[in-house]
């Protein structure tokens, strides 16, 4: 099970700012796929994926426990 | 130091309290740069702005900024103060503060930080206008990430 | 205005006041640099310093220099003050402030005018060491002026 | 009569913050020329004259009445 944080405008469209996923191990493109196919949340390929707060590429894997976070585009400052 | 150094805080920020951090008897040089809430953008008029941080990897990532500037200019002192939440026009959303000998780093490296926050920091802004709202994209004018992420490790300048 | 944008005062400098002069609802960027009395230069130590300087001409060319970085960068306001007398390490020589709608102006028009100050503005600084004293010639690194005369003019960036 | 306002290293040397030149009118060349000749003011040669608060140029004239000023190079910042 992992748990994934959203912000931002996705956090609205999905109405919630945690979502978890049923899934023990798999990469962050598996989850991108997920989060898109499951919950609709298309601005997924827009964004980066974060795995306990450091960036993470496509074939990085998560494993249970992990804090993923998914980052749109940054706009502070 | 006993402060911290890179904040991300809810409260209006004073621009003193982030300039104290980096003072010091070897520093000739204090820059700063005080990003605040304009009122039109692009023509449209904003009412107020609602930012949003994942606030535990903004911190670190402002740490990381930090540390590159360290790198980049040795003798630099770097201290970084973003809020969250409503603000109004005017009001300040963001101040560095970078301290060094010599004026020409701190301006260099003054201005390299605020870059790379508008590239690497999670934070994102909301504008409310009088007819609407929309979560900004980034505002280096692109749509998504370049190269499908953002530039971690902090290119040449 | 009811406030003096460029001002030689003798008492101490406070970086608020001189922020205050330049915001505005169209700013989403305020820069500042902040010259401080440094304890070290090229490995002596400066015990304090004392600056004179010819305060109406002064004002008058600090004036000058906005009237430029107005020129060049237009929808910015800027404001200088510049402290004389004796200081000691760490203390404020002189503060700049620049704000403007879009950041990049505010960095370029800020290190403009600490340039430009260092140029033409009647102010000299004396250098007081534990074992000496002496008028510090300016700090471009130049025994005199170029061409006979400083670049009164504001060239180019 | 001419008076001159001297500042930093000159006005130590000079030992005085004001100069009177009994001059009428001269340029600003000559004004130099006298200032070494008569106070030995060698670093003249490395300022600038400001006339009424506007830097001058050598051939520049003085007139009575005018605020004259002697710039040594200038260390502001």
């Amino acid at each position: 099970m992992i748990t994934v944080l959203l912000f931002a405008q996705l956090q609205e469209e999905a109405r919630t700012a945690t979502l978890t996923i049923n899934e023990d191990v798999l990469t962050v493109n598996q989850l991108k796929n997920q989060l898109i196919n499951a919950y609709q949340l298309y601005q997924v390929n827009e964004c980066m994926i974060a795995i306990n707060e450091e960036y993470a590429l496509d074939i990085d894997e998560i494993k249970p426990g992990d804090t993923v976070a998914v980052i749109p585009p940054v706009s502070g400052g | 130091m006993g402060q911290e150094l890179f904040q991300i805080v809810e409260s209006p920020i004073e621009t003193e309290t982030v300039i104290n951090k980096v003072k010091g008897r070897e520093m000739g040089a204090i820059t700063t740069f005080i990003g605040t809430v304009r009122e039109y953008t692009n023509g449209k008029r904003t009412i107020y702005l609602a930012y949003q941080a994942y606030t535990s990897m903004a911190e670190k990532m402002l740490a990381q900024i930090g540390g590159e500037i360290q790198e980049k200019w040795p003798g630099t002192h770097v201290a970084i103060t973003h809020r969250v939440g409503a603000l109004e026009i005017s009001d300040i959303a963001v101040v560095i503060a970078v301290s060094s000998p010599h004026r020409k780093a701190a301006y260099q490296a003054n201005e390299y930080a605020i870059e790379r926050i508008k590239q690497i920091v999670p934070i994102w802004k909301k504008e409310h206008w009088d007819d609407g709202e929309a979560w900004l994209g980034d505002q280096l004018e692109q749509k998504a990430y370049p190269n499908g992420k953002p530039e971690i490790e902090g290119g040449g300048l």
